[in-house]
């Protein structure tokens, strides 16, 4: 628990406050300290609590988070609502919401991870007793990686460690360059025929880069200007199909070449 | 080739690997050998291990079986000073943890709504540990990354699989609560499901109103 | 302490050490015990595991014990050693990798005057392990072959798409806030990200149509 870590105690007030990350921890830990039912929150009580804690934090020169001041927000907020009469005009047709309801969801909620994390913790415990074998000297071999494991991370890793070793980084990034018009109208035609349906941003799959994107467009306006594909959307604000037209199948190119 | 003779062989390569290591592997070892009867190995050899006053065991984790020294000896395998231990999780890493384990997978945001704080920090900690990683994208706009859990969380709690992590407690607790309040008894069904977890909250938080 | 708490202790230690061990080493270890009965428990060790079929041995090398597989085992650790090997990529495929991921389709040209170094050797064994492919010829002289990446390399990271890769940008930001995201501006780092483009691309294609 994060409430271990005590706040040393300078204001001599004798008082101690745990340090809390959050609004949802402090709030369970008053409930929990004050035996108070979390299904029906005292909650002028529990409020006070809450202010007083934020008080004594300040005069600890703690920084508070926003998230504790939202929270002391709402449960002002809540406070207020539960001090209004019950309006009974409406026919007792729907029963008001308890104004706490919400709040109530949100502890319950984070209770329940926050006890999975204690559970984690022993498993944690127990698994620190227990020791593999360090792995045979064939370490000549220390960078590589199984790729049974080999996650996403690996890749971000291995592409940092590119960029860091470039002499100038916008390498990377402006190599492609080269990619024209024409190829890619190439691709797009191979990528279609009589009668098929793409999504729009299909064509943009694997598309990477900004030149990438203006080339891709760029083909595709060329070969909506030729003909060979339509673009179709069926519904306001649905999504763009292209329909390869009959023109693609008589259609050889050969006209690019002669730019 | 005889059991007596698998075994041995079996044996060898938990040794060997260090790491945990599948059935699967061992089977590209012993391509011969049928998959049932090398689970069955390596059951026996796990019962082995367990009879006599061994320093060492044989235990399944993620799905994979892997040698290690059993937890008694610990005070003194700690002693040799060679052995380091990585630092404990600290809490804000344990919830966190816990939160994308059971829900994974899920996107920062959606850590943040339950745990009320920003996990920024804390989820690039546990995928520098290799605790967590990202698994793919929510189709909603933005396009957030989603996380999960890897193989070596499991290894870390010395878990079998993701079935084997605890059961969510608060669950049966609020379940309890249902039965009791409307005098239902589908407590089984609420394992995973949230949804019906705030709902049930939301009967006793009535009750307690209508009864005051 | 009795000998059949002893044994396990020296076993557990020179399974974990990896290393041969010397009996002074033990003794750091365990200092109540005698010299003599330390080497009396390690000698009733190797006595043990010569007994019976086991996959290791305990050898005495250079005066110090040390837990090996047996030598009869050989093949057969070769040969997880060497299929350990295949599955794993070096650091320079994986460098290769990301390049070719993230910039596909690109010639092999393009790999090279990125890294700096030749990437034949590397793409043919990316190729062979079926986590690249050839994607068509780029028009330019010569028409070099284009290489991207294949489903299986999708499989292995889980990707539901290409588009599912997480941006560089996002990786090296996990860590920080959205606000100090949205702030920046630098156009060379949003190479990498291709979804806030393609909505822009969208909208000014509608507006073309409209315009017709």
């Amino acid at each position: 628990m994060n409430g271990l870590e005590t706040m040393e105690d300078v204001s001599g007030i004798g008082v101690k406050v745990p340090a809390f990350e959050g609004s949802l921890e402090l709030l369970l830990h008053l409930i929990k300290e004050n035996q108070v039912n979390i299904y029906d929150i005292p909650i002028a009580f529990i409020t006070q609590q809450y202010l007083e804690t934020l008080d004594q934090m300040k005069s600890l020169n703690l920084s508070i988070a926003g998230d504790f001041l939202v929270m002391a927000a709402t449960l002002i907020h809540i406070k207020s609502k539960m001090l209004l009469p019950v309006h009974e005009t409406e026919e007792a047709e729907e029963i008001e919401e308890d104004p706490r309801f919400e709040l109530v969801a949100r502890l319950l909620e984070y209770k329940k991870f926050k006890e999975a994390a204690g559970e984690l913790e022993s498993f944690e415990t127990i698994q620190r007793q227990i020791f593999a074998r360090a792995p045979l000297p064939v370490d000549s071999e220390t960078c590589e990686i199984s790729l049974g494991n080999l996650d996403m991370t690996d890749l971000l890793t291995a592409l940092q460690k590119v960029i860091a070793r470039l002499p100038d980084p916008a390498t990377l990034f402006i190599q492609n360059d080269e990619l024209s018009v024409r190829d890619k109208i190439y691709f797009l035609v191979s990528m279609m025929e009589p009668g098929k349906t793409l999504l729009f941003d299909q064509i943009f799959d694997g598309v990477q880069t900004r030149h990438e994107v203006v080339v891709t467009f760029l083909a595709l306006l060329e070969v909506i200007r030729l003909g060979l594909i339509k673009v179709l959307q069926l519904e306001d604000c649905g999504a763009l199909r292209l329909i390869g037209t009959d023109n693609l199948k008589n259609n050889n190119l050969t006209f690019l070449e002669e730019e | 080739m005889e059991d007596h003779e698998i075994k041995p062989i079996i044996e060898a390569l938990l040794f060997v690997s260090g790491d945990a290591i599948s059935v699967e592997r061992i089977r590209e070892v012993l391509p011969e050998i049928e998959k049932s009867k090398i689970i069955e190995m390596l059951v026996a050899l796990q019962e082995t291990y367990e009879q006599s006053d061994r320093g060492m065991q044989i235990v399944l984790v993620a799905s994979e079986y892997q040698m290690t020294t059993r937890s008694e000896m610990s005070p003194w395998v700690k002693k040799l000073e060679k052995i380091k231990t990585a630092s404990r999780l600290s809490q804000p890493s344990l919830e966190t943890l816990a939160i994308i384990a059971y829900k994974q997978p899920l996107t920062r945001a959606e850590v943040e709504a339950i745990r009320g704080v920003d996990a920024a920090g804390v989820i690039k900690t546990l995928i520098d540990r290799r605790l967590v990683k990202i698994v793919g994208r929510k189709e909603v706009a933005g396009r957030p990354l989603m996380y999960g859990t890897t193989r070596d969380f499991l290894l870390y709690f010395g878990l079998p699989n993701l079935a084997g992590l605890p059961t969510l407690k608060e669950f049966s607790d609020i379940a309890e609560r249902e039965a009791e309040l409307s005098e239902e008894s589908d407590s089984s069904e609420l394992a995973l499901e949230p949804a019906s977890e705030v709902e049930s909250c939301e009967e006793s938080l009535v009750t307690s109103e209508e009864s005051k």
